[in-house]
């Protein structure tokens, strides 16, 4: 039950070393920069400090409650973020496949479109446009 | 009463700053909007197209209709793009 | 595009390392041997030598084509697993989330009904019952 | 024709042995199984409730009454249960 925002990166394989002990499934997912073809150098990923620590906890609660997780994480970067680079996880534990798999996308579906995060595409020539929302991550927290 | 006012992305950018304090009367989210594009120019256009704003009330999400009630941080944003 | 067989423990972390470069998204599954409140001390995993390994190549290369995957690995082990040990692993890279989640769980879902593995329980006191294939995992197959 | 027929987990278990080479004139999965079944009560046992046994056929899935062909490798196992 780990909600973590920070600037530095971190290492996958540490965060899911010993994570979900007892549990038999065990889901992680991982968002990278994607470097377009060269068009993007990096990402800036803006946050509101205060309440986006909040909805990361509230959201992992939820995923809990609801798909009986015995163990969840959610880490999310913010700042510049070169391509290539890990921008954020989540990973759930549970008993069995189905609620591992369910709550670890419940959990992207609400941090894609309801965490306050913002990213800002940096290209070669400099700072660019803010990524807009995709109307397919609107649809997808329908579902739930 | 005074709100802190807080704006991320680009209506930071059009605004011209992350934050302000301001003496409202404003019952709702939505007047207080239409106080602040009052201001002045910058305020008007980052504010012109409420479809692309989204609103917090003391870190919680809300609606342009919701009431301002005891809140004292008001936050704008574009839709978020996390993840 | 990797699919190993092996008796010996592998490393989610190393596993995950430099996997799916230039992907927006990676997902991971694994699935760990379940104490079941100490009514289990192990599980003996028997394969077929040769099938099982042509299986897990098939299903990789199915879900590649299917969802686009830039990339997937799958590894599974045999023989005695001890309570906790990870049995196996799953992951796939792809550009975005939906892609990746779709070809994990597919991927879970041939290889949890389709791939020859067959697990026996051993408890405190030795071997026990083989464990029966579950009407839910066939059912899992359905959707695809 | 000579076939090597191979059983896997409770099937090897109640048979005895995990392959055997068997001489046969049978032009089907399910026309197989009846001459095995034939040979002793361990094969009659296991073969018993083929709703419990799935088949390959030189490693690919099969169903039963799938025709034998040039098969060289016949295996008989319970419904699997990997990952």
């Amino acid at each position: 039950m780990v909600a973590r925002l920070q600037r530095d990166a971190f290492d996958i394989g540490e965060e899911l070393r010993d994570f979900g002990a007892g549990a038999g499934a065990i889901v992680s997912f991982s968002g990278l920069v994607r470097a377009e073809g060269g068009r993007l150098v990096a990402l800036e990923i803006e946050h509101y400090p205060g309440m986006t620590e909040k909805a990361m906890t509230a959201y992992g609660e939820a995923a809990a409650e609801r798909f009986g997780l015995r163990d969840w994480r959610i880490i999310h970067r913010h700042g510049r973020l070169e391509a290539g680079e890990t921008i954020m996880m989540v990973a759930t534990a549970a008993r069995h496949r189905r609620a591992a798999f369910d709550g670890a996308e419940y959990l992207m579906d609400w941090l894609k479109s309801r965490a306050p995060f913002w990213k800002r595409e940096i290209g070669p020539a400099g700072p660019g446009a803010w990524v807009e929302a995709r109307a397919e991550d609107e649809d997808a927290l329908a579902r739930w | 009463m005074a709100l802190d006012v807080l704006y991320f992305a680009w209506l930071r950018e059009r605004i011209g700053q992350p934050r302000e304090r301001i003496e409202t009367d404003a019952a709702t989210v939505r007047e207080l909007v239409a106080q602040l594009a009052a201001m002045d120019e910058w305020h008007a256009a980052a504010l012109s197209d409420l479809s692309a704003v989204r609103v917090a009330l003391d870190q919680e999400l809300a609606d342009l209709d919701a009431p301002l009630g005891a809140a004292r941080e008001v936050a704008f944003f574009p839709p978020m793009t996390g993840g």
